[in-house]
């Protein structure tokens, strides 16, 4: 199995979730996080000074699934989350040696 | 000088000033977190430059009486006013207490625009519109020699000339503006609604003020203000959540605050001239008429992000028609009669329909008014300065790009370094 | 007509009515934020149904003298009730203050069954308890012919019949519902302290109107009774921090925040009774005490969530009984007395045991009456409706199940799509 | 008794008394989320130790007339002191209203120190700074009789007893606290702006009652404070936003919110002496001068964490000196003349340049002896107590450390399970 | 060593915590998340208008711990965990390569 | 490639964040987190009782880089977030199998 996560702009979350619901993914783990990159973060005023905020909100969601369709579901985040502008973020794949479903204790690529 | 008076004035001054940053509130806790400072300071801007404006020229205009279209310049700068007049409550109160009304409205547009209006365009709205439309409105409205006060049409505090007139001017500055991107079919939710509470309490306070305080001093008319204002408050609430049990099978906190808020808008005008059951009456139709009313926007296709058209303008509108009905100014102290001072009957209480009438032609002639002065307001700013801001900053959010802020700093990410 | 007068009781009113709001806020901060909005949605509750049964029927019951028991329905629906009454403050007034009294009261108990009760139980229970509960004990110890009023005993603004009363009723609440799972194992840790401390501002704020204006004019008494107010309750917050910094080594904010309404509670029924010292013990002795008792629950194993038992029974209680030893009407302007418009000495300044005899009675009636029709009440909700949500919605949360709403949309997650 | 001033001194009693909860969620925004609850700590302390020391011995002391200096014992334990005297406002109202304001004057001090004091040292410091400092202050400014007050210097509602005093102490204490760890290189930005603008509406609103209150009845010098108040407050808005925008490109809320700060101080102790355009003036400048002046910090290295000397100590400044340009005493109903119940003429209204000295001695002084004084104070507490956190409570968060409590929590950590 | 992610119902957490302390985790670190999957979301009305929210709050807990110590971790969260009701989550377990101990700089399995 | 994970304190975000940047990695990704661990948690009191509380707050860092740079990207953090004080955190190194930047499809290490 692979883990896949990916960086995504938070208003881009509904149209990653429903992609990966069209590739057949049935479940999915989404928390929000800070990015920095190329991106650039922005200014802040504070009480009349200048602060260099390097953090941009994003989304980040994480998905296991079986080996097979990894590719796959990469392929559509990828195609949901981008809009072609600077700061559209990442997707990695990652090993997964095993997964367990906590209600039935199953095991491996079915249980995802 | 009448010290319970001139006290009851100043409290309510300060509870409608209040009114203002609740608003904020009340409308920073409904905008997603990334424009909730954006939607606050469209607020906090009405009641930093009003209260300037109309200490300078806005009360001259709307409440020196001077035939029945607009005032003079007799109080320019409050040129002649003093604290120390000799009567029940000097003038000068009234000035300060009708500051707070003149700020807070251009206010309520605020909420129509949210999460895409350029700030450098509500800056220079709001001091012309308040100008251009408000004052004038209030004037043929509140001034007793207004033509359509003039006429018997009745408006207590302000259904009409606040909340009708704000209520149009956010419909028309929703359409101008367009919509918010991924609106309607994505919900964009409240970030906060313990906020939207905070701001639903302070402005049930302020608008005890609002309502009894326009009675102008401590009597009879105010009290009978007052208590119309709770019932109405009351009932506006009941009124919108128990048609939502009915119709979406549960009760919402947000249906509650927004039933109050109905409820309240609805009485504004009619709250001196109904009797206590009158006022459950207005709240119970207001707060369930307004319920269904903020379905239009998806009906008819404009986005008004927090829902000014149906909660103020048909608030406001029921609030105002339904006087024609329940006028009872036998039950509060009015003499019964035409124009100002005096209160005709309601079609209920065997009132002819002519007070009726002059409700729907006052309210018709503001709606007209103010739909046509906003849109070339707007129409102008919009070939100036621009309406709306570019699409980057409407999906990364207005407050960093308008404003240099953020609203919240997590545990640690509060450092930022110096620039 | 007084206008200084009137504008007090018109203040006081907007004052009280935003204690519900403040309450909700207070309460809502408290519980998990999965849980809030059906929190604070029971105190809105309140504030949106008891006004208009209280106009309608409540007031003539509560507060139309007509022997020891009962109202009559001589002003039912406010019938020949007018603003423009030629008294000094109008009864229209005493209406609308009360009523905001009246919707506080059942909001009060909310907090016992956090985290738990199905809405559809409490949106019943609200309205009956109100009636059967509040109405009869309100009639007994503060109208001028209740039986426990006549015989003597002192209640200004409501000790025993809104905490005292309400303080029970959470108790039989609380054992009724049974604890929540996890209970007392687990913390359920407040969610935003911030928010208890603004619903607690709120409160204080408006326990100053609650209690002053309960002296019913400008005048004395009410000042007396400020005062009071005011040196109660920061006794009571000192009185608390102080003692848990001295038991657990330090003080919080939640510990002065708690003070300072044991403070209020205790200081309500004695307000305009005591001297500013007197008022300074009771406030003391009321946050050391109830410091002590919000350990009782744990003790006695019933799940009060929110402490409703150790603040507002236990508190309502110290100061109810310590106007028996407190009591000093030479300073506060009574004539002493026996009955309605007297006041009798407290044993410290001379008195006979007679008057803390009276307060024993007032308040053991109370608790006997109040727990035994609340538990039939909640009795008959049990076997109707049932009064507690399924185990999935609460460990899921309230808010969602309950109201179709959650308290906060996080950036990301704001969208939602239409259904 | 006069009902209605008697109303507006208990109403300002308590819109005053909401303030000190209002400036602990003010500043426990502008801190980051680890040290909220302790800056919020900081006021509650003040609210619950000052007014109960005030009712002892400190009214007494700051209001007894006694010769030029100090008040006596003759209102201690406000001995003889009834709530039934008969004039137009009992002196038992003075001592609550005032009570209120000798509680959040330390309150202010506090937001300098945010972050890294010793809760065990602020605890202390509180009642003896009040005694020591504010009590004295207080007498020579305000009491009839106080030195200051009789050569001629005006200072209707504290700008120099309260707002000068509290800024010159916060100053000494930032100092001597020393920096926090990071300062200035990191931003240490505010960790909820929702909750520094609720603080802000209720420190406004408030404002109300402590600077109209000030005049001791419902009188035109109420009127006139009322009316500059919420003119300066709205110019001070502006006059920091309009400042910010041409120097750093953005309006923003933290800026408004801070101006309408800055033109409620500055105009404390001119209110009732300006005219309304005078008081837009006043506002104007002092917003934009304090926008000015919380950048003096980072040039001068001290460490003053919330801009309490930028805000308090400069607008306070600002509004005082300005009362010797712009005192208007024919505009504002005060008799001509020099010393208590007088009021000389500012430079632009043909007056001479004394009032102008006045007002600079009677500041001069208050920071030569505040200064003074508060330094010793604070180094016999560094010597004993100690004045600061470890550096782990420091890093880690104050509120866990100092206060067992957290100001969040989360929905899966709430729990906690008992010690 | 391995790295053991589990998403847990939120009042589980405390129950996880202890079975692992009980299994002689000495760390371990938990962020909250929000999750999609078959446990469905709820429906939330706004303004008279009911949207659909898929996502449900979860708690994410990460584990490092050693290679033979993994398995018995991970039936420790799966049991502590479990209700048998739907929605109960996943565990899965990955490869990490190396672990430094900041504080220390001590690495491998003996740092965790 | 090598996904690097750490678990930092708060107050050493800034710290972290700029000597990654020194040390050329171009972006990362935060997120609150609360850690058990030897440093303990606190006592919080709650209306008279008093609660453990294991948590303690802590941030996330998440930085994907390619093998090469990957031991010296871990040197760094561990020097910047190092305080010498029970409670510095972990970072410890997973592989990573893929990543692609969203903006632009590409792929492998050029495109972190
Ligand atoms: N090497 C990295 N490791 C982890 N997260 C990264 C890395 N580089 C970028 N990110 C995440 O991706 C987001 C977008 O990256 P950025 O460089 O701004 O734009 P782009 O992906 O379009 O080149 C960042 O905000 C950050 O959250
Ligand atoms: N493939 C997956 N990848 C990542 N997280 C998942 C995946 N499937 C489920 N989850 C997480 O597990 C949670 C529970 O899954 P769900 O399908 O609702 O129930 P169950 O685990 O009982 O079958 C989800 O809310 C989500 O957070
Ligand atoms: N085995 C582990 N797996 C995941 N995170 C861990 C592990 N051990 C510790 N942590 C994280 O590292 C943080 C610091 O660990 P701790 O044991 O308190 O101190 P130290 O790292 O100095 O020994 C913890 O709060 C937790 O977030």
């Amino acid at each position: 199995m692979k883990a896949i996560t990916a960086i995504i702009k938070p208003f881009k979350l509904e149209d990653v979730k429903n992609a990966l619901k069209e590739s057949g993914v049935a479940g999915l783990t989404v928390s929000e996080v800070q990015g920095v990159g190329r991106q650039g973060g922005h200014t802040e005023t504070y009480r009349g000074a200048e602060y260099q905020v390097d953090f941009v909100p994003k989304m980040r969601v994480d998905v296991v699934v079986g080996d097979d369709v990894a590719e796959a579901v990469v392929e559509a985040i990828v195609t949901a989350a981008a809009t072609g502008k600077i700061g559209d973020g990442k997707v990695w794949v990652s090993p997964v040696e095993d997964l367990v479903r906590i209600r039935t204790g199953e095991r491996g690529p079915d249980a995802v | 000088m009448d010290s319970g008076s001139l006290t009851w004035i100043m409290v309510c001054t300060a509870l409608v000033l209040f009114m203002t940053p609740g608003l904020a509130l009340f409308y920073g806790g409904l905008t997603r977190s990334k424009n909730t400072l954006n939607m606050m300071m469209m607020s906090l801007w009405c009641i930093l430059v009003v209260p300037l404006l109309w200490a300078v020229v806005g009360y001259t205009l709307a409440f020196r009486s001077n035939g029945p279209l607009i005032g003079d310049f007799s109080a320019f700068g409050l040129n002649g006013l003093t604290a120390f007049e000799d009567v029940g409550v000097p003038e000068l109160a009234f000035v300060a207490f009708l500051g707070t009304f003149a700020a807070i409205t251009p206010a309520l547009i605020s909420g129509a625009v949210a999460d895409r209006m350029r700030f450098a365009a509500w800056a220079i709205f709001v001091p012309v519109w308040s100008l251009l439309v408000y004052v004038p409105v209030t004037y043929w409205v509140a001034n007793p020699e207004g033509w359509l006060k003039v006429r018997g049409s009745l408006d207590f505090a302000g259904g009409t000339s606040i909340h009708v007139n704000a209520g149009i001017a956010a419909l028309v500055a929703a359409v101008m503006l367009g919509k918010r991107r991924g609106w309607p079919s994505e919900g964009f939710l409240p970030h906060s609604m313990p906020l939207v509470l905070i701001g639903t309490g302070i402005l049930w306070l302020g608008w005890f003020g609002f309502n009894a305080g326009s009675a102008g001093a401590a009597d009879g008319h105010a009290l009978a203000a007052l208590m119309a204002t709770f019932m109405g408050s009351s009932a506006g609430g009941l009124g919108w959540v128990l048609t939502e049990r009915l119709r979406d099978g549960s009760f919402t906190t947000l249906g509650a605050a927004s039933g109050v808020v109905s409820g309240l808008v609805a009485i504004t005008p009619a709250c001196a001239f109904v009797d206590p059951m009158g006022a459950i009456a207005i709240g119970l139709i207001a707060g369930a008429v307004c319920s269904q009313a903020v379905s239009l926007k998806r009906r008819f296709n404009y986005d008004d992000s927090l829902d000014v058209v149906g909660v103020h303008f048909v608030g406001g509108l029921v609030g105002s028609l339904l006087i024609g009905f329940l006028s009872n100014p036998a039950a509060t102290g009015w003499e019964e009669g035409v124009g100002p001072g005096l209160a005709a009957r309601g079609l209920l209480f065997g009132g002819g329909p002519g007070l009726l009438g002059e409700q729907l032609l006052a309210n018709v002639v503001t709606i007209v008014f103010s739909g046509l002065a906003t849109a070339g307001i707007l129409w102008v700013l919009s070939v100036t300065v621009g309406l709306r801001v570019d699409d980057d900053t409407e999906s990364e959010g207005l407050d960093a790009a308008e404003h240099a802020e953020t609203a919240y700093h997590q545990a640690g990410l509060a450092m930022g370094s110096r620039g």
